[in-house]
């Protein structure tokens, strides 16, 4: 029986192609003022000739048509995404709601610091919470993303290093390191050593030993690894890193197996980043917003970004004041405008106000144990035997997320990591992150974080058998899958051979 | 204390079993026993959904917002009027939960979205190609500049005053990273006046309109730019834009700027978005996400990431940049807003402001004691000079609920009592009216204060 | 190539069955009164053993239950939904907004009315909008809904006959009566005597004549009737009604045809109910809220619901004050709680202020014109020739809805009208009404809205000659449709015989 | 002027000519020429939707809403904590814009989710049976009584005087119609006392907690109904009912109630939800929708409105109730809310409640002009009398802020100046202090100056 399916076609129409002259949702309010003519205040020399094309729809129309887009993705309020090193947790609702108070949502930022002193002592009381966790003493909350608070991280160094007369040139990364982190030291105007990593997933020591020397201005680690690996020997690494006068810096993209459990302050790091769209659950909305803040030690401190927001402790006993402090001689100056993603810190800051110091502790032991309890799950499935056919990378207890290889998959079955993860796609789960890290053949990064049930841990877990079952009959229901999704596997080659990035009109 | 993890007592148990340890405690083996914390952070007891809301209304209500006084604060970010139906889409869990789109099959909703509004803001700029959103206007500056270095490895820019002094600054931050010099070409009747541009100069910077409300003659600075083999730059309004004559035309080559305008909400700064658009010879230096058209296996047209060999997940040191996460949620909301304005609607609404900000133009300028700091056109905002400490004026405006906008003093020293002033669609002829009547009274206030300190 | 879905399985538990002991969402605020036993409190006695088995789930379990039930819904933001005689027109955002604002949805009931002045204000307002639409004097916001505004209005007539010292016993409803009416004829205490339909689908004044006699306390009629035609006679009819001194009731859920064109009160009616929920936007939240005000005319006036929005000015100039009026001796007393669905009068206003006298006339020409059009539309199609298959059931211009006739598509195809419908479904647009109104054989009520645009009618004429189409090929596909719906063809029957209306625990 | 409609005037010319006719007139040429309107609606032109949007906010800032005053008021309807994912899943357009469920195959969310609201009800009330929500608490006893009515025919009503004078208004209203007459029974000590029940009764119509806060010998009550063969109608509080006796267990009959404290904002009155619950022997009896369990043509589990030959669109006349629209979107938001509160919460959040109105009442107990208007035990709600007129007294309490709560004297003359004060979660401790030292304050200073006035 075969099904015609006319609206489907409907679905594919983008906003431009449903425009259609005369339509219009926008209405303007009514000119109040006396008319002047055009040309008067804006001569037509400094005018265009032809008005931007955009869509002219109506409302219904705009309304459908997002309506219907939206259904075309897949998201955290539908189904698991154990996507690794993106801590796709849970994004509470009350979190939309304080973002939109008038207070916060309707807040200029050049308004006058006496006028949004709640804005400010939020932003000092994040701050303080961030510090504590990162147990560091100093908080910047104006990086805009993780990788931006790299950025901010490394001009740090930078700083640090050039106020003390030194230039140095090299930034270490292991192999195992978030793109980023490379593109960031790059970015950063300094050269990129790589460290190696050893049988065990741990930084090669002695490869480091090796490569640290004087032009060395930084380590950037991940802790744990982006292999879910927590860094036994994270205090030797960073004797071997001070011992030659480089910074140590934390990514803190996978900070959710730690939260009250260790710091990085008390391991050695100099330079931590937060991603509060992952640890401290800002929606991450298809690719942002986010932010970066960063904490960071005494010695970094007088570099910090400008401006600082501070406590002041007034003498007439009326309570402090808080301020944004541009008197900062020794800043590397701004980042970005204003003074960051503030309706992030404010969901940021409502989380870790609900959870409290035992709240934040329990995110992180439950994140470890989904993640240990997941990777125990398929190792002991036997049909097929998953433990020999998506070998765990490393042979450890694991912290938040672990790394499976498709390599023997792909060897027994001729299926891909990548026809695992578009096969996953067809049992309304969201396939974990692929060939990363670099490191290991086939990679599959799977991080199912804290606030995922047992139940879909286990039904996760019969979902891959299944499909390994299948792929033993068929491997090319696999290979071309996915088969159930607005559109089947996209040809990612073709569109960068012949760019297509704006509509024709 | 608040939780959303759901694992009970007996999944504790039962999942512990499973892995074959004893307790929670034997998960983190690998972490030396010295570091291990032993007391809890000090962050004190979690509390209950009510209490946090409560907590949070109490702090969001010593802020005064828009809805708390009327306000002519402008200088970068300004008071639009967001549209209801952009909340209720950009609010659907499908827009708002998901990560950057890495599996295009399931993401078709963002990834359409991202096509959508790159062709809007090529349409805004005049310009071939955009990405889908860098993290805002000023740092958007910053990546514009670092193409450019890649581009002509040369050591110079040239910023004009003009430009946002947060754009400037975030610039000199990075240039400095990159050896690179940033010297700040001079406002003159408060348009930009470039230097000789010598063969060193990578990229000159401009604003449009400048800071201080200016249109400038974009097509004359990118000549100058072009003539001396450097790259032009600008930071652009958007809304102005759909009157003024685009950067494309003009001949700039990288148009960057501040989407917070396009229907993204104040939040005392962020998240908004920046948007980046340039001509097709840097198409392959963008930094950030692209979304560009293909087909799927079946044939039907679909949308994917593309071009990320430029990107950090490929190409890792040698990236044309290390953003990752950028603002996709806040360039759906721009999207949204352009198709809501309409292309007749973008034109209505910026004639609006044209018409209302000449208004209120020329009732401040009639007031003894301000004049304008320049005459040159402008199209939402404008800057006067007061006669008077431009502090203590505006205390005296605050009074009486009206916050009359940004002091130029901090940022341009020869304006010290200098203010800037928007007018954007939700300002009425009558707030205008009160505003002068304000501000006159305030000015005239504190004239006869400072004579009779004089006198006495 | 078969292919499994697990994840489906697990769509379908309801929150009952993903309840697990010991998991949850609320926490309760801290105590901080001195904690007393409980059963000094309330005495064992008083107390239940078992506390109500209520689901336990954690707040991300309950946000993707529900958010993947609302995946389960066809909605109006997705696609078309011509349901005849419910007016499903667009749901404007902003409603939402407004009625959202704290001073609306956080305002007691029971706030004194000096300090609820903006809400009397805007109720007052309401009223009077809804008096000049209906062109009668007097207006009561009170009932929660059309057929709870139909019992207020019949409740009205019996009490002004009663004030006459009449008894009278019988109400008259149109054979195209929608259910509601002689249903609430039996709730209010009076008999229904049916009036036929004459050969034009107007109502058979002949019969009416015969039936209007001292007896009869009112005549209920839909103007246009349910039909979709406007009845010319109307005039004659409130002639006849009044004659024998019955009062002319007017069920409003037609009124989005004729909105600033033509006025109930004008033509004769006595009582006048309004769906807010229809005609005003209210948007219908899968079966209410609604609001269903009455307007009526100044004999009716003394015995509205108690209690009464009124508008007092005040003699020191200090503009107007409004008030709660309950000292109206004659009224029928109150039909519900408090002053009625406020936050659909917020909803209803907002829609009146935004479009005005001309954008309420427009919105009643353009229903009509889109009636006009996708009936013509389905007329002209040949291929198949929808005009003989599914044939209108009164050959004249309608209103905003029409009513075609699926009988000789029955005879022709072997499809019925239901098999029609449930196929529309596998296209992803909303069927129409059918089986209603009972007078048409095989009926199918029309009802595109003026929200909709050309494209999206011309789209539905192709889909149904397609369907009718595919029919002449293999009535199979319709007759066992839907089959991409989440569950396919339900067994009503099976569910009234053996009802399940509660989960078993 | 806003506009909704897409048809561009193109269209409307296209769309004339496929219809054969040459103006949009000539659609309405059914409607006699002396009908048609020739001038247009006074209503004034339409706006913009920021200017509707400002209208709005201005008159709401008319209103005192519980955000802007410490409010104690209750008698029907309470300020309870609304969690905000109620919001974020109702707002969804898939459950806020369909119709009523009658094409089940793409209904399955609302129809399921009435499934679960319905048994989420028979837990609360303890039976077997629930429809899927009647308009809101009053109406509902209204309709409780229109089943009574069919069920035995009788011509009286016995309804408490400790049921919500707006349901025994309510009730009076409908039995007129019915021939029906409406019998009030006392409160004697704050509890019901019933007369004599003779075989004319059609039901005794109760409420739990009833007005003044006062709970119910509901068993004794519901015996005596069926002792006189009349049906046991009770009116209940759902959050209370977590921890008193049932209505099922103590044998009535029908259990209704108003919803709004079940997830719903106040929204002056409404929207809210109405809850209908039955014996097994009245299923068929029920007003309204109901949700059933079936199963599809493959089989799977479905849920249908069931039982529809009670409903007017198929029985009319002959229906059990006229209702059609109800309250879908209300109902779904209890569940939630339910859902959020669970098993332990629900008890835990009435314990909380309970605990702080023992604590508020013995407080205000101990003022001096104050008393308690009843001694019996009570959950969320109490009475008091005060010696001192209670609008004087009120007026005084809000200059502080402090709404008192809901003067009794209108609906129960002999409590002149009795007042009702309600104690959600949402009332401190620290505001219940303030309370009783307001209140303390505001009767001392009224008696003081009736005194004077006495003495003068
Ligand atoms: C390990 C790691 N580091 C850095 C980043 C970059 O963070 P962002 O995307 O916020 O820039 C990521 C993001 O995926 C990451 O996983
Ligand atoms: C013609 C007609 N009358 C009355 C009603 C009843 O209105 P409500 O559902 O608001 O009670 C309807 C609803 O479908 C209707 O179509």
């Amino acid at each position: 029986m075969t099904l015609s399916n006319i609206s489907a076609a409907d679905d594919e129409l983008t906003i431009y192609e449903r425009s259609k002259p005369g339509r219009r949702a926008f209405v303007a309010p009514a000119l109040d003022v006396p008319e002047r003519p055009l040309d008067e205040l804006l001569a037509p020399a400094l005018r265009r000739e032809r008005a931007p094309r955009l869509p002219e729809v109506s409302e219904p129309e705009i309304v459908r048509h997002y309506n219907r887009l939206s259904k075309r993705n897949f998201d955290l309020d539908t189904g698991f995404y154990p996507l690794g090193s993106c801590t796709m947790k849970h994004n509470p609702k009350l979190h939309e709601r304080v973002a939109a108070l008038p207070g916060h949502a309707k807040l200029h930022p050049l308004q006058r610091p006496e006028r949004a002193q709640g804005a400010l002592e939020l932003m000092w009381r994040l701050q303080d919470a961030l510090s504590e966790i990162a147990g560091l003493p100093h908080v910047s909350l104006q990086p805009s993303a993780g990788s931006h608070g790299e950025l901010a991280g490394v001009l740090l160094t930078r700083a640090y290093h050039e106020d003390r007369g030194e230039q140095r040139t090299k930034v270490l990364t292991p192999d195992t390191a978030h793109g980023t982190n490379p593109a960031t030291v790059t970015m950063a105007g300094y050269e990129v050593v790589k460290v190696g990593t050893d049988a065990h997933g741990n930084v090669d020591i002695e490869d480091l030993r090796a490569k640290a020397d004087e032009d060395v201005a930084c380590l950037m680690l991940t802790n744990p690894s982006t292999l879910g690996l927590f860094e036994p020997q994270i205090q030797e690494i960073a004797e071997i890193v001070h011992g030659v006068g480089a910074t140590l810096y934390y990514d803190g993209a996978n900070l959710n197996a730690i939260m009250g459990i260790c710091r990085p302050g008390d391991m050695g790091f100099d330079i931590v980043h937060f991603n509060l769209h992952k640890s401290f659950t800002q929606p991450h909305g298809g690719g942002g917003p986010g932010a970066g803040p960063i904490a960071v030690s005494d010695r970094i401190e007088p570099f910090l970004p400008r401006p600082q927001v501070v406590r002041r402790d007034r003498h007439n006993g009326d309570g402090p004041v808080f301020a944004l402090d541009y008197d900062r001689p020794r800043s590397i100056g701004r980042l970005r405008g204003f003074q960051g993603n503030f309706g992030v810190f404010v969901r940021s800051y409502a989380y870790i106000r609900s959870l409290g110091a035992a709240g934040l502790r329990d995110v992180s032991e439950v994140a470890v144990l989904n993640a240990n309890y997941l990777l125990a799950k398929l190792r002991n499935t036997t049909d097929p035997p998953l433990a020999d056919l998506l070998p765990v990378a490393f042979d450890r207890i694991c912290m938040h997320e672990f790394v499976l290889s498709g390599a023997p998959m792909k060897r027994e079955l001729g299926i891909r990591t990548l026809d695992l993860a578009k096969r996953l796609l067809d049992h309304g789960v969201h396939p974990p992150t692929v060939y990363f890290p670099l490191l290991v053949d086939e990679a599959l990064l799977v991080e199912p974080t804290e606030t995922e049930t047992k139940e879909t841990l286990d039904r996760f877990a019969d979902i891959v058998a299944e499909i390994l079952r299948e792929a033993r009959e068929d491997p090319e229901v696999a290979r071309t899958a996915p088969h159930t999704t607005p559109v089947r596997r996209l040809d990612e080659a073709a569109a960068a051979r012949r760019p297509v990035v704006r509509q024709p009109l | 204390m608040t939780t959303y993890t759901s694992a009970t007592d007996a999944d504790r148990q039962e999942m512990l079993a499973a892995i074959g340890v004893d307790s929670v405690d034997a998960l983190f083996a690998d972490i030396p026993e010295s570091l291990r914390l032993t007391a809890p952070l000090e962050l004190g007891p979690g509390l209950s959904e009510q209490e946090v809301y409560d907590e949070l209304r109490a702090l969001a209500a010593r802020n005064a917002s828009t809805e708390d006084e009327t306000s002519f604060l402008g200088a970068g970010m300004y008071d639009h009027y967001v549209p209801s139906l952009i909340d209720s889409i950009i609010s659907r869990s499908e827009f708002l939960t998901p990560y950057t789109p890495y599996q295009p099959e399931v993401s078709q909703g963002g990834l359409q979205a991202m096509f959508e509004y790159q062709t809007a803001i090529c349409e805004l700029t005049g310009l071939p190609v955009s990405n889908a959103s860098v993290y805002e206007g000023p740092s958007a500056v910053a990546a514009a500049g670092y193409v450019a270095k890649h581009t002509n490895g040369r050591p110079k820019f040239i910023i004009s005053r003009g430009v946002h002094p947060h754009s400037r600054e975030t610039l000199r931050t990075h240039a400095h990273a990159w050896g690179m010099e940033v010297i700040e070409a001079p406002l003159q009747d408060g348009v930009t006046v470039l230097p000789e541009l010598g063969d060193d100069v990578s990229a000159v910077i401009v604003q449009q309109p400048n800071f201080l409300g200016s249109v400038e003659d974009l097509e004359a600075l990118s000549r100058a730019a072009h003539d001396a083999g450097a790259v032009a730059i600008c930071a652009c309004d958007p809304l102005p834009l759909s009157l003024l004559r685009s950067p494309g035309e003009c001949g700039i080559d990288i148009a960057v700027g501040e989407g917070q305008t396009l229907g993204n909400r104040l939040d005392f700064g962020g998240p908004s978005f920046g948007f980046f658009a340039t001509s097709q010879a840097l198409l392959r230096r963008i930094p950030g996400r692209i979304s560009g058209e293909t087909r799927d296996s079946d044939g039907k047209r679909g949308f994917v990431l593309t071009l990320q060999t430029r990107e950090q997940h490929i190409r890792r040191e040698k990236a044309t940049s290390n953003i990752c996460t950028a603002q996709a949620l806040n360039a759906l909301a721009g999207v949204i807003y352009l198709s809501w304005l309409g292309q007749r609607g973008i034109v209505e609404l910026t004639e609006l402001m044209l018409q209302r900000t000449a208004y209120a133009r020329q009732r401040l300028a009639g007031l003894d004691g301000v004049e304008l700091l320049h005459e040159q056109p402008v199209v939402r905002e404008f800057a006067v000079g007061l006669d008077a400490p431009v502090e203590a004026v505006m205390k005296r405006c605050l009074e009486q609920g009206i916050n009359p906008g940004y002091a130029l003093g901090g940022d341009y020293p020869e304006h010290a009592n200098g203010l800037l002033i928007a007018i954007t669609e939700r300002r009425t002829r009558a707030e205008i009216d009160r505003l002068a009547d304000v501000l006159g009274a305030a000015v005239a206030a504190e004239r006869g204060r400072t004579l009779q300190e004089v006198g006495a």
